[in-house]
């Protein structure tokens, strides 16, 4: 496939992928609405393309591109599973689609029954008592619930200054924690992947307001002393975070809420099965314990005696709005399909698929591969090649560029940062025997083959290993015409 | 019998040979890390599973309790707007290597994603007048709220001061956002004409002001001086924001051209349904020297190892999985998809479309202003200029007469008494390409016959 | 201004660069090989162009005119039929790269059709108990119509006898189709239960025959003997051609079981929507030794130069484009991507969802049946073995009661008056997976009110 | 890409893609319904996999296929122009897609009005007098012709035995003339590609039922002196029978029905962009004079009085009925949709646009490639390689497989059979200036490509060169289980 050009420069001063019907009203002169002053008088480089050339182009674009449905995407704490078809058809539903965030509660009946199902739902999954569907994706949950967790202890009179994470976190706890004013500290992880209790201990006092957990944790461990934390941390009262991003593991089998956790977010987007689209959009939900309920963002959806449902406003200790209008509801809805679609007699059996077959595959990959945390795993596990990067200098991103070639999307790498040359494999339970079988033998195919070879990987893609340094040195960041 | 279900493959053989494989007798087993005390001992308390022909009518009943656009005639706004989008926009959407696919963390195989946030962002830019566009926020709101963090981590500052015209969910979502940061937010005074009252504003801006805020048109649907808050804010070393309606820009001077240093706005009227509120797309676009200190994926133009073009995102120091809790912000999973459904939509427009659309919600605003305010006892609330967004005072309690004209199938305007208590006569009318003149007609007719 | 449209991106200057590159001075010139007094004079007498808006809305109208499925219950068949067919069929269709190519002249590029094809024709052969199938015709009443000269072809006999269960347009068809071939048709006489009198057939078929055709279920609904007319055919050296409902052959002997040497029909049923009765598609499938008689495409498997399996048209020695007037057949443009359709839909289902709709289907119908034949003056018109659809005598004219059951929002069957004068109290109902008991219920209770 | 294996390859037994709602009336025992001499014994082999499995399946077999989105198309005879997104949204409306075809009349208005628009819309582009919408494409389009020419000529007690075709007419014309039972006569084209007029005149007798032209024919050549024919057939009451296939060269500008044609088919999924669909849908409509119209095929879409619209089946000298229910309604509903899309003031665009991109890629191609047929063209000319073929040993072929190593498909290669080494190249009026640049260039590029790369093209596809003879030769035309 040859470089596909910017549609800008496809473009032909005249061209129209689409055109309008003519005004049917008499017109306004413009000057009576429009000062000469506020008119725009610089270019508008915008693309003119006929309808072939625009739907071409991002075919084209589009074939350059990989994605679930082209073959296993085993990216470590994504969580990349099926998206079923079935969803986007309910979600594109006119009565869905095509409503507006301020129409009158009466007008919106089935919407607000959707987002009060959802919350259902989640609570149940999750052991928490109360949800909002507010945040926009599982960082801006976090921050909310962070926000959430200020706000009670600020009812308390309390005002502790530390956020607590392990050292194993996501990139996002540390960043939603010092978003909302807390100082990050940074707690240990002991050689088996899991929180060093004596760390965590001495670090707890009063000046602590929340620890960040993950559980299963991103090596894939299960966090087994959960309880005790959470013991040690409600001391001091302080909350026990739950970042749901791992939530696959445990969905129907075990519940955060039963573990002592005060509060959490769920990724929609990655344990409910919705698109990722390239990096969004997602939807965020957070769940929390009776205690926190009344610091929740508005609008609340609440439901009637009579059944009705409405959108609620009026909550005084809330933290106030963190989006404008009523969340990400075209995801939520699709995340409510999904769950309704395992149910109570099936959600279980996502979490024994998800973490049957990361076992499985860890099992046919210890051989070969240095599993630092052992023979078991939950849903994901992290090898290191830390050993072949040493022995024969083949790094995690020569895996990762070689797999390419085999129209394969690479582990996460380099993540999380405890582990030398990382490689996260998250098989996810909508993969079959067949598909781990075929990705297991070919990286250790990849590994008999002649180091020159991954160096030299990719050379089947599109494009070849890129200029990252040079892309950041002199950024270009958009198109400009070229003056004529 | 074993659960079946078309999203699980594993058979159970497939289930006793990898169990052999891994070497445990049964699949709890793997399961005996959690502690006993945790695992479920009973069912959720859920209803069971349902097959995709009882989902599709289950859900086919709730999206039949909705009232969508095809059954009222819709002319609400505040944010949020009904326009036509061309067909194509959806079908390429549905190209599942774009929408299944993640973050373009592998950039050989992600280069379609990368490219089209390429093309996202020169047309962001050349939308506002900016030199740098990010590859998309949350939504208008939290666009909104990161630009004034820019500005605070550019400035060193800790105030920012909003035009009269910024949407209150907006402000909202940045007092919220700046709730533990020690900001102070404040607010300009509304001018009788509707637009931001400058001496006010001026008033308000001053040396520890990192960021002022013009909303154009203002959320009252004014247009505002950007010139004029450029002169004050920049008069007093703070940076300017301005936050804007993108259809608007194919007829109005860009931020870029009237002295912004950031641009940033809510996204959905570039082609993407109203979705009862979401999933939209926060845009956020800046000066050159404002590049690091802005939030969120960028993508930039590169090299391959064979002398090609190609496309990465960059400059990720930035970002919270680089930088962590020094991180310039949190923000990890965006809108891509809805940055690509725009550019996919411009694309479709044009220029001339964009100008098309632009010029014919104006018209029509217009026109239906002309002939509500000729009813007795409505007028135009303000005198300042506005394009296809106007709020109308219908002298009486607005409530009731809105529920009229529901009844007749027309969603009047948007009740100002849903954001501001004192406004209850007033209401927020919003005029797109999709109304025919029939429909504005009928409009009129039904609220003359609904305040009779 | 010039005429600015979408699917033309010629612009002006295009035009001028084009048309200077030519070496003619206008467009029109380009014309001139057409005689002037040919050349249209003044505009068509028809409305001017729409945009995309505008047909979106006219056709939304003329869509409105129409009851669809979902919003009368829908209990007719006679050769259609309401299934349910799970979303992914319908997003891999939309895969433009299926949609909008052609016919695979060129293997290298096209495999995926191909194999589609070839994934097709195996599923054909699977169900039906053949060796061979094409790679689609038009509908069911083709296929059959093509079987019937295969037949001809291969025996150099010129008649045909078709059992009493011949969907009668069908019969129309194949008589159509052989006006000018000198072709004798016959059918025989239906039995008192509803199959075919195979006294009858017997005396029919003779040495003159070139083939026998067995619709199965017939079209009344019931089950016919197949082994019994394949015995009688083979007798006298005719051929058996079986035209088979493709759902019922989940339960039902396949054609290759019973004897039949050609297996064709209409594979609507195999997720393709309604449609008004199309796109739809043929299916034709036979015994390895009638290869050279079988029309149109058939896909077959090969190597490359590489070494791995690859696909291709093949046996074209067959076909109009090769062998012109000695071709076996016309066709060209077939129904392929109904065929893709089918394989996707049959993927979906899989043998046990094949199975579960089959048998839901048969054994809803027959709970309707009992209901309904429960009512005064109701009855089953015939007594042989039946599936999913039945031959109800409502004991009165049935053209007033369909009448008032459509008012109650049923369609509740087909009047066989349609087809037959004499039967007007007749009607043909189809039950498929897609009806609830709750459906059902209704059904009878409307038809007992209709009738009082 | 790698090979992708059969769909049967993947199944698994037990595996579901899909699962229906249990049985919800009571089970009436299976020995009461069916005999067991009646059931199935066989095995049913089809596939058992995965949701994901299947989805990815197709998906990857798409990506192993080009069509008109991914590159221009230029396959000569075929109008590969643009299938317009918004026809496939339009067709898919539930009020269009979920209706029976033996609805009752009043419940199907919306779809009768749509073929009775279809009807008139297609007269009046055509100066044809009545239309039938029954035949599903082209060539059922002929033989539904053919056969009314037939009744016709029985009505008036003549029994005309043969059907005349120009040498350079596709495939279907003699086909579809003998399919009913008519001798199929051979007429010589001219060099300059027209048919000649010397020979044909003595082939017109009596005994001549009928003349099937083409026109533009299929050199790309407008037959001048098609009234001249008409009159002569007509001295002999023979029908002139006008191929549509070419009518993407003379719509708006000029009618079969007033060049003294007397019947037609139109391809829907040609001139009136509906989606080929890797070979099918199509729809093939046909055009009769006055005199033909008793004799159409039924049913017949008729309007009353007070607007409204019924199928109607009585028509005493109809030849009946050409296929099943009322036509391929989907195909023509898009159709219909594009043609409104054009309207009065923009249908000669589309011919305007084809035949100057046709000549605007003659113009650039024919300094280099023989051009047989001069410098002029409708809306699609031929060119012959076959001097390349003698001097460097370059086939027709050579050129369509090494066009697929850049991933465009080929022109229509042999056809017309009256030119050696044909390669027919139809541009289509959707097609951008810089798109016809890129093609011609790539032909000129390839033409100067040492004649070994050719032979061994294509390398950049996902197969090589196939072994056509042995598919012949040893015919595998299925999947066949292995036995265990
Ligand atoms: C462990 C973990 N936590 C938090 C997040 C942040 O979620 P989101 O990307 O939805 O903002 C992620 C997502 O990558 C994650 O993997
Ligand atoms: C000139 C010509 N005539 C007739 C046909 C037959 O049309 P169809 O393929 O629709 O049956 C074709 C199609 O390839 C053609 O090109």
């Amino acid at each position: 496939m040859s470089e596909e050009k910017l549609i800008f420069e496809k473009s032909s001063p005249g061209r129209r992928a689409s055109t309008f019907p003519e005004l049917d009203v008499p017109l306004t002169p413009w000057d009576q609405i429009l000062p000469k002053s506020a008119r725009r008088a610089s270019a508008l480089d915008l693309p003119e393309v006929s309808e072939q050339d625009l739907v071409r182009h991002y075919t084209r674009l589009s074939q350059r591109n990989i994605g679930i449905d082209t073959q296993i995407y085993p990216l470590g704490s994504c969580t990349m599973k099926y998206n079923p078809k079935v969803n986007e058809d309910i979600a594109g539903r006119d009565g869905f689609r095509n409503i507006h965030p301020y129409q009158p509660d009466e007008t919106a009946q089935g919407a607000l029954e959707v987002l009060w199902q959802m919350e259902r739902w989640l609570g149940e999954v999750s052991g928490m008592d109360a949800i909002s569907l507010q945040p926009t994706a599982g960082a801006q949950g976090e921050l909310t619930a962070l926000l959430v967790a200020k706000a009670y202890h600020d009812s308390k009179g309390r005002r502790p200054r530390k956020v607590l994470v392990p050292d194993s976190s996501h990139g996002t706890n540390p960043a939603s924690a010092s978003y909302c004013g807390y100082e990050v500290e940074t707690v240990k992880s002991k050689a088996d992947g899991t929180v060093d209790l004596d760390d965590l201990k001495a670090r707890i006092t009063p000046d602590v307001a929340c620890l960040m957990m993950t559980n299963p944790n991103t090596v894939g461990i299960f966090e087994k002393d959960i309880a005790t934390i959470a013991s040690w941390l409600h001391a001091v009262d302080a909350q026990l975070y739950y970042d749901g991003a791992n939530l696959n593991a445990i969905c129907g089998v075990a519940r955060p809420g039963d573990m002592g956790c005060d509060m959490m977010h769920f990724n929609v987007h990655k344990t409910f099965s919705t698109p990722h689209g390239g990096g969004g959009p997602g939807a965020g939900p957070i769940g929390v314990k009776e205690h926190l309920r009344p610091f929740l963002p508005v609008p609340r959806v609440e439901r009637r005696v009579d059944g009705s449902y409405f959108l609620d406003e009026t909550a005084p200790q809330s933290i106030g709005r963190i989006r404008t209008f009523t969340g990400n509801f075209g995801i939520l809805l699709r995340g409510l399909v999904y769950l309704k679609s395992f149910g109570s007699d099936g959600l279980a059996e996502i979490s024994r698929g998800a973490v049957l077959n990361a076992n499985y595959m860890l099992a046919l990959l210890k051989g070969r591969f240095k599993a630092p945390y052992g023979d078991r795993c939950m849903h994901e596990f992290v090898l290191s090649v830390a050993d072949k990067k040493r022995d024969k200098d083949v790094s995690a991103t020569d895996f990762a560029k070689r797999l390419a070639d085999f129209g394969y999307h690479a582990p996460t790498v380099y993540f999380p940062l405890i582990v030398a040359e990382a490689m996260m494999i998250e098989p996810v339970e909508t993969e079959s025997k067949e598909t781990l079988d075929d990705l297991a033998a070919l990286l250790m195919r990849i590994d008999d083959e002649d180091p020159a070879i991954l160096h030299a990987a990719p050379v089947n893609t599109p494009v070849g290993r890129l200029d990252e340094v040079g892309a950041a040195r002199n950024p270009v960041l958009r198109w400009m015409p070229t003056k004529p | 019998m074993p659960f079946e279900h078309p999203y699980l493959p594993q058979t159970e053989n497939d289930r006793a040979a990898m169990l052999k494989t891994i070497g445990v007798a049964k699949l709890d087993d793997l399961f005996e890390p959690i502690p006993a005390a945790f695992r479920l001992a009973k069912p959720l308390d859920l209803p069971k599973h349902l097959t995709e022909m009882e989902l599709r009518s289950e859900f086919q009943q709730l999206a039949g309790l909705n009232k969508s656009t095809g059954h009222l005639d819709n002319y609400l706004g505040a944010g949020a707007y009904e326009h036509y989008s061309p067909s194509l926009v959806k079908h390429l959407l549905l190209r599942s290597e774009f929408y299944t696919s993640y973050t373009p963390y592998q950039p050989e195989m992600t280069q379609g994603v990368l490219q089209s946030i390429f093309e996202y962002q020169s047309c962001i830019c050349t939308l506002t007048g900016m030199d740098v566009s990010n590859a998309s926020l949350y939504e208008g709101g939290h666009a909104m709220a990161e630009a004034c963090l820019m500005a605070r981590a550019k400035t060193g500052r800790n105030k920012v001061v909003l035009g009269a015209g910024v949407h209150p969910e907006y402000a909202q979502v940045l007092r919220t956002y700046t709730h533990n940061l020690e900001t102070q937010i404040v607010q300009a005074k509304l001018a009788a004409d509707g637009t931001t009252d400058l001496d006010d504003l001026k008033a308000l801006v001053d040396d520890s002001c990192a960021a002022v805020v013009v909303a154009n048109p203002g959320f009252f649907g004014c247009l505002e001086d950007g010139a004029a808050f450029a002169t004050i804010a920049h008069a007093k070393g703070a940076l300017l924001i301005a936050c804007v309606e993108p259809v608007s820009l194919a007829l109005l001077q860009s931020p870029g051209e009237f002295g912004a240093d950031i641009a940033c706005g809510e996204g959905q009227s570039l082609g993407l349904s109203l979705s009862y509120g979401g999933p939209y797309l926060g845009f956020l676009a800046a000066k050159m020297a404002l590049v690091r200190q802005m939030p969120g994926r960028i993508c930039g133009q590169t090299k391959d190892n064979r002398g090609q073009r190609a496309f990465v995102l960059t400059l990720q120091t930035r970002e919270q999985h680089i930088r962590r809790e020094k991180a310039n912000s949190n923000i990890c999973t965006n809108q891509t998809l809805m940055a690509i459904a725009a550019t996919i939509h411009l694309g479709a427009l044009g220029p001339q479309g964009l100008r098309d659309v632009a010029e014919q919600g104006v018209q029509k605003a217009h026109y239906l202003a002309a002939k509500l305010s000729g009813l007795k006892g409505v007028k135009l609330a303000f005198g300042a200029p506005w394009l296809n967004e106007f709020t109308l005072d219908l002298g009486v309690a607005a409530e009731p007469v809105l529920r009229r004209l529901r009844d007749k199938g027309i969603l009047a305007g948007v009740p100002l008494s849903r954001f501001f208590k004192e406004r209850d006569k007033q209401i927020l009318v919003a005029v797109t390409e999709t109304k025919s003149r029939a429909q504005l007609d009928v409009y009129a007719t039904a609220l003359k016959e609904a305040l009779a």
